[in-house]
């Protein structure tokens, strides 16, 4: 399995705070924004501006590849401090 | 070494206790910085706001920088709070402290966090204005930066 | 703006509400800096400090770096406390505090109060050394920065 | 009548942290060195080193004029923050 979570606009929205999918050999984190923006067009909306990638709460990007049991973050470009 | 990440509000005499306590050898420049919630944006006057983070990955990436900071500036102790929830105008958002045995090293260390503070740590500011809640956008040049400091290798 | 000399040890939480209650418009940054005596010199250990310094003038040089800050990094409020007396190792010396609505500006200031006080203030450092007290020595890049910064008409 | 102060240093070798002198027209702080210096070898020894002067307890050179009831000062480069 692979745990998905959202955080900001993505999160707004894609419409799920997080979910999980069924993990698959080989799979990068391009993958899988390609396979939940045909599942759903909330997800291609989400993935249109600037998205931030983090696997396993460590800042990636998309050619990352996943291994079972990690957990995928997308997010905005953070506004703290 | 401490990152907090708090909903309530925090103290500055604590805040400054613990870093002193902590920091080792004791250091003869402190440096503190202490954001507050402004009043207003480029839009007019806000209503306060709310800060989503991402928890663990927060306190995480935060906890990365200050290390950072300690090797780059050799600081002798480092500290920084983030709320988080809802805030009004006016109140604590973020405290950042520095000690070191340079007063230089204190000051750009402090400087240091804080930039790379709001290009790198998961945080995300929502200000409430007109009756409705709005996502502070980022500079276009800070987004890169973003990635900069955090990449694995950083870690 | 508040300049304070004072014999007794001072406290964080104080001095931050005092700078925060006499700044205008409420700043977004406050930056603060504090210096602890130090426990060695280059000569190797000491056993604390006194520091004398001219009562009158040391409060009137510190208010007119003080108001320089304010006008040089548009300050929404600025505050220093200096010690004088007799000082154990590491006890609290100075304190300067800075708010603005931008966060460089604030830690700008800081630093240009720090550098310039520790050349443009009339406060004089001995150290207890060995069995003997020592005079603190300058060294001679500042000697004429000391002089620049207290000119006539800089007041 | 002119008051002299001084500190640090220029008080320890000078041997008088206060005293006071009799103004005399078109004298300068110069004047007044040189003066003190004739008087005492501890002052002309004081004024050895580099030595800033302070009239009314605003910083300036040697060649202030002083008017009467003026304070002078007399110190060492300062070591303070």
């Amino acid at each position: 399995m692979i745990t998905i979570k959202t955080f900001a606009q993505i999160r707004e929205i894609s419409g799920r705070a997080e979910l999980t999918i069924k993990w698959q050999a080989d799979m990068t984190v391009d993958n899988l924004m390609e396979q939940l923006a045909l599942q759903d067009a909330a997800w291609a909306n989400a993935f249109t501006g600037n998205v931030l990638i983090a696997v396993n709460k460590t800042m990636c990007n998309a050619q990352q590849r996943l291994n079972d049991n990690d957990e995928v973050a997308f997010f905005p470009p953070v506004t703290g401090g | 070494m401490f990152a907090h990440i708090c909903t309530e509000d925090f103290d500055q005499q604590s805040l400054y206790d613990e870093l002193l306590a902590q920091s080792q050898p004791t250091p003869g420049a402190i440096v503190t910085f202490t954001g507050l919630v402004r009043d207003f944006n480029a839009h007019g006057p806000i209503e306060g706001m709310s800060l989503e983070h991402y928890p663990g990955m927060t306190e995480k990436a935060l906890l990365n920088l200050l290390e950072q900071a300690t090797q780059r500036f050799d600081l002798a102790g480092v500290g920084a709070v983030h709320r988080v929830g809802e805030l009004a105008n006016f109140e604590q958002i973020v405290w950042v402290g520095c000690g070191a045995s340079h007063r230089q090293h204190a000051f750009d260390a402090a400087c240091f966090i804080m930039d790379t503070l709001k290009q790198a740590v998961p945080l995300w500011k929502k200000e409430y204005q007109h009756g409705e809640a709005r996502w502070v956008a980022v500079k276009s040049s800070d987004e890169h930066a973003a990635m900069t400091w955090l990449t694995p290798s950083k870690n």
